[in-house]
């Protein structure tokens, strides 16, 4: 990989992690179609993208320095790479979750029905957060719960055990736990739009010395979105395609992507970046994780971990800044300069 | 009608013919001895009476009967290298057969049955010079203390037939004198038949009532594992048992009838 | 002195013992530090001072929510699902290795399906093992004897069989029925394997455990790597692996101590 | 004929392997079909049929985009690796269990370490074994390495200690030094055992192989297990799990038959 | 200057002493048997010299200086329980010695060096009755041909002090004969310093220069393993080595000169 040496050398030679998510197939499917060799030539560099199974380790394998960027979601990208000290940028907004991620229960109709349950779901990920948002929205607290971490990749399985009467988790497994007689997603990302959001996070650094690597990564992105967005054959080619990468069928892909609200247009993304909005979420995740203890034990207030958005907002320590919300290449896209 | 009786018996490993054409009756409270070079199959024959191996061709009746393949406490047996239990003590080796046949189900003894066995197993120690070293490992033991624990353990079921292979072959003159005194008295008490491999022609002679050679009778130099030993002299010795103890002249009474053991290619 | 015969006495044997793991703490701190001084923040290798930290608030602060004191909390729940799990395969390989070892018809037919049980990976079937034993202590329970039992029946059970024809035969000379040979010649000899097999099956135990914590759980101390994981709290993890090679070490030690203890004579220099 | 010394024949033995096979199999029909006359659409236990049709596809049918038949290249890439990492864990048993088993300042320097080694769950390290080693190949091989290596090791080293002091002191009296006795004596009376330490590491190195696929892989047979879990894709991971206790069973048989074959006199009934 | 010196030695086993003030000089060249009852610490004595166990009290020295703790190949030794290496075939035993010696770094030889060894092997197994027996390994061998294999795998080392634990115990009278034929022949032709445990009087009598008898001097009945055995005859025989075959009589001879062995309490 080379990472491990001088991240603020130019190089050519990259390693991107992605890991099976609705939102992310692009990027493999665009590697397998030739438009990442495309962009590759364009721009003189080589990327890897690097298929991780399990999403926490390849979200660590890009902290460790192992990779040079990540896909991952924005709760992730702060209390990971951010909080570990890696001046992290999020170069491209790929989309949000609405309705991915869902928390799940047996014989009940509504969030109230989950008092007193244990809920079994990956603590301190974003499935953690989306029941901390239900609670909330009912009146509720965490501690009205007992949760039950569980990793993402046996969650299915477990919640077809009569014993598991609760659970919040993501697509795929949401839709494969739906399957199971008297499941009702009482509470879903569709609630909550915009919180949860997906990205393309690089280490800055590496960013900085080869701005080459964030304009193919943008070019990459969008060429594959424009294709993947087009309603006739070539379209759902694409589509069936990533389906099978993921390990499903085109039906389930495309019910996948119906509660995935990709960014297909740079523009939209660039707005929804710029939007204070942006910061509100942000601020909400970090009280979130820190109340959870995420940043670490060093931290002391919520502030610990900097973050920077477009326009020089900041939020937090400003000396410390390691997220920063990068509209540098969305911007280049929108503008056609790519 | 003999106690025992083989026909025929072949014993092979193999390419190699180990024992050929046995045919033997053996009489009910008779003691065998058997002697022959090394490597003969005198061990081999053991092996094939006490049901631990099957022989490749013939058969062994017992009463009668076809001898049952498995072996039980009707055939005792002292193995050449002295096998005793290593997990148990002298003492517990030599209880051991004493509580198996008292309870088949915990095969272990207590209260006074136990204490009753205890004493017969340091009654037998005893005998065989083992008393003071009753709660000693194997490990811990010379070779010739753990010979003459096996024997203890052997002794003390008194079984039907006792298969004793080189007993007393680690054991200084003195100990093997005891030894003598000893399998010479429960023989007699007890009416047991005895086969005993030995190397030592003056024991063969004074303790046994018949005397077997076994070795070679023919030997092809070019494969020499293509004839087994049979028996070349069987000697029904005319002596009572009562007379054991005149073994003087045992070894002159072997020369005078001929015995020279071969000790070309019996291996 | 030759090397083949020489014995280092017993303290020189501690400090020779000790050398190896001094070195690597050792290193270990050498490349913290190197880390650190390329950026202070640095999760990866934790310096020792931040791992006393990281430690302190779980050792000796009660937790807010439940009000428990975690580490002591999730040491007592892993160590309660080892025991448990290896008490089981233990009991079990007495009872299954002590047959199938010494009852060849049973080894014929109880070997192959040994065999297979032992070489499925059972992560593999966790949905099932889900549906079978639920999602509670039970599953956790069952993983580890899945896990270890297979290979320790494999063990003892080969041990068995491997045991001298002629003590066999000798017992059945002394009267024993199977039964008996299995009761007295069989399952004192098979006791020092076992221990020998458990402690190997140690390593292992712990490594089901920890899987199944990290599947579904609430505690224990599988369960907090794989939670701080999320957020490579290697200030967490390394302390928790080290306490879990402690635990381990002493376990082993324990054991093998035991052994000697109990059957002497099969490990006493016999010549 | 007695329990403790019948032999069932070969064939008898095949049969009576087979019947608890079929036995386990007839009730995973019966119990299959009882979920599915309750729910037809049940994914937990497939019927024979549904996963003859899943995996027919991925035998026969070459995957369009990578153009390879995805069942044959999950086999290779898992052999591959399981080789490799058995490889050069048997490799390094030898050497290491050698040195260890043979001369005791070694033993005293490095036993603990191997024992610390043994009991600390690699598991537990993955984040630090996937940074140390990256996502490439190697890191899965490490994994399995450090999966077993350390027990096989603890194993040979444990049996060569344990051979007769006796045959250590007769072969210095042959005029053996160190190295000689380690070559001689110590290392062929060690082929068995490490055969038999490899057949016991087939479980534990199948289970790390499928864990360290679970996280990083894009190929192998772990890699579709945890991949289609996500869709409880059962119809797919039963008969994989199959394939792989039948790919261990082949490894498991012609180890032991190896083993009698190149060291007969390990195996042959001494009297 | 004696060769071996041993000074005052003590061996004990925990609580059990089992050699007391063993104080012996052996002269290069002397062929010693030592008889003594079962248990007395005959072997414990060899294992003592061998440098395979440390004298709890007590120095020895070689050639007067002390003994290296470790064993080399200047001591050659049959041990008791015959134990020839398992993984070996009977050639691959014999040959062993040469290998090593030959050749420190691989432990092997081959080609021209390797056929002069194997041939000298041969020589060797054919005087101790197992050239038909090159390839078994010692799992298919009887009691005898493994201690015969044992005897060869020590003598052809041809080693200055040659420790013999027994050695003809489980032969045959007439192999026995040819073993010490065999081992008179080499001990001549070598110098080679021996030292034997037998229990065979006579044995001991028509091989050695000097026989040792090991027992008990003191016994105390309610602490058996308080005392321990010493050198109790010591008798330097003036017979020179040629006469060694003149063993008839020799029987008459231990009787005359008093020896009885004491059977109790050894163990
Ligand atoms: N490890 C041990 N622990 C306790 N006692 C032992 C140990 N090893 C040997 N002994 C005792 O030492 C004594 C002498 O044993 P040794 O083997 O030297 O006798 P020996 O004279 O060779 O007898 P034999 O003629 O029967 O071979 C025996 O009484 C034995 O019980
Ligand atoms: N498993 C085997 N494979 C091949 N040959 C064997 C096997 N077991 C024994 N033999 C051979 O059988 C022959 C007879 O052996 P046995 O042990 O019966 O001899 P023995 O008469 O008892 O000799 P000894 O007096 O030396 O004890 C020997 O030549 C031996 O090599
Ligand atoms: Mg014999
Ligand atoms: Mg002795």
């Amino acid at each position: 990989s080379g990472s491990e040496e001088d991240a603020s050398a130019p190089r050519t030679d990259f390693n991107i992690g992605w890991s099976i998510y609705a939102g992310w197939m692009p990027w493999p499917y665009a590697q397998q179609a030739g438009i990442v060799k495309k962009w590759e030539d364009k721009y003189g560099v080589k990327i890897k993208f690097v298929q991780v199974n399990d999403y926490i380790e390849s979200v660590n394998q890009y902290t460790a320095g192992k990779l040079d960027g990540v896909t991952v979601a924005n709760m992730d990208a702060l209390t990971i790479p951010a909080a570990g000290g890696k001046d992290t940028s999020a170069i491209i907004l790929g989309d949000y979750s609405n309705g991915n991620d869902a928390v799940l229960l047996k014989g009940a109709d509504g969030v109230a029905g989950i008092k007193g349950r244990q809920v079994y779901l990956a603590e301190l990920s974003v499935s953690h957060y989306l029941l901390a948002r239900a609670l909330e929205t009912s009146g509720m607290k965490l501690t009205d719960v007992k949760t039950v971490n569980t990793s993402d990749a046996d969650i299915a399985a477990a919640f077809a055990s009569p014993d598991v009467t609760a659970a919040v988790a993501w697509n795929p497994q949401v839709t494969t736990m739906k399957g199971v007689a008297g499941t009702k997603a009482v509470f879903t990302s569709a609630d909550i739009p915009g919180e949860i959001l997906d990205l393309m996070v690089v280490d800055t650094a590496v960013l900085k010395a080869n701005p080459n690597l964030g304009k193919a990564l943008a070019g990459i992105w969008y060429e594959t979105m424009s294709l993947m967005a087009r309603q006739d054959a070539e379209g759902a080619a694409a589509r069936a395609a990533m389906a099978k990468l993921a390990g499903t069928t085109p039906e389930e892909f495309e019910g996948q992507l119906a509660t995935t609200f990709l960014y297909a247009d740079p523009k939209a993304a660039l707005m929804a970046m710029a939007s204070p909005d942006l910061v509100t979420t942000m601020t909400r995740v970090r009280d979130f994780s820190f109340a959870q203890g995420l940043f670490g034990q060093g931290a002391r207030s919520a502030d610990a971990v900097g973050m920077e958005f477009p326009g020089g907002t900041t939020l937090g320590d400003k000396a410390a800044i390691t997220l920063r919300f990068d509209p540098t290449y969305m911007q280049l896209a929108a503008d056609g300069k790519l | 009608m003999a106690l025992l009786s083989l026909k025929n018996l072949w014993v092979e490993y193999g390419e190699k013919v180990v024992l050929e054409r046995i045919s033997l009756d053996i009489a009910e409270g008779s003691f065998v001895s058997i002697i022959g070079p090394s490597g003969a199959g005198k061990s081999s024959l053991l092996r094939v009476v006490l049901g631990q191996e099957k022989p490749t061709r013939g058969t062994i009746t017992l009463d009668g009967a076809p001898l049952p393949a498995e072996c039980g406490p009707d055939r005792g047996v002292v193995f050449q290298r002295y096998s005793v239990f290593p997990h148990l003590t002298v003492l517990g080796n030599t209880l051991l057969g004493l509580e198996f046949s008292a309870s088949p189900f915990t095969a272990r003894l207590f209260g006074g049955a136990r204490r009753a066995a205890v004493a017969e197993a340091e009654a037998m120690l005893e005998s065989v010079g083992l008393a003071d070293s009753r709660h000693l490992y194997p490990a811990q033991m010379s070779g010739g203390m753990q010979q003459r624990l096996a024997i203890a353990q052997a002794l003390i079921k008194r079984p039907r037939i006792l298969l004793l292979d080189e007993p007393f072959g680690a054991l200084d003159p003195g100990i093997r004198k005891d030894m003598h005194a000893l399998i010479t008295r429960l023989w007699r008490e007890h009416g047991l038949t005895i086969i005993m491999v030995t190397h030592d022609i003056k024991e063969a002679f004074s303790l046994g009532t018949r005397v077997l050679t076994l070795d070679k009778r023919r030997h092809d130099p070019h494969a020499p594992q293509r004839y087994g030993a049979a028996v070349i002299y069987d000697l029904e010795l005319t002596r009572k048992a009562q007379q054991v103890h005149a073994d003087a002249g045992a070894d002159e009474q072997a020369e005078a009838i001929g015995i020279t053991i071969d000790t070309v290619g019996n291996n | 002195m030759r090397w083949v015969t020489a014995q280092p006495g017993r303290g020189r044997a501690i400090l020779l013992g000790a050398l190896p793991l001094v070195v690597l703490a050792f290193a270990y701190i050498v490349a913290a530090a190197a880390r650190h001084s390329d950026n202070v923040a640095d999760k990866i290798l934790p310096l020792p001072g931040a791992m006393a930290a990281a430690m302190a608030a779980l050792i000796f602060e009660a937790d807010p929510l439940s009000g428990q004191y975690l580490f002591w909390a999730d040491t007592l729940a892993s160590l309660t699902r080892l025991g448990l799990g290896l008490g089981i395969a233990t009991a079990s390989t007495l009872l299954v290795g002590l047959v199938v070892g010494s009852l060849p018809p049973v080894r014929a037919t109880l070997g192959p399906l040994v065999t297979a049980i032992a070489v499925i990976p059972p992560i593999a079937l966790l949905p099932i093992l889900f549906i079978v034993f639920g999602l509670g202590e039970t599953a956790k329970v069952a993983l580890i004897v899945i896990g270890v039992a297979p290979f320790m029946i494999r063990d003892v059970a080969g041990h068995i069989a491997a045991l001298p024809r002629e003590q066999v035969i000798k017992a059945l000379t002394l009267g024993a029925n199977s039964w008996g040979v299995m009761l007295r010649v069989a399952l004192p000899q098979a006791m020092p394997r076992l221990i020998e097999a458990l402690r190997l099956s140690l390593g292992p135990a712990w490594v089901f455990l920890i899987s199944a914590e990290a599947i579904a759980a609430d505690v224990g101390l599988g369960y907090r790597i794989f939670l701080v994981r999320r957020y490579l709290a290697m200030d967490v993890i390394l302390p928790y692996v080290a306490w879990i090679a402690i635990l381990a070490v002493v376990m082993d030690f324990v054991l093998s101590r035991g052994s000697r203890r109990l059957f002497g004579w099969a490990h006493g220099a016999a010549h």
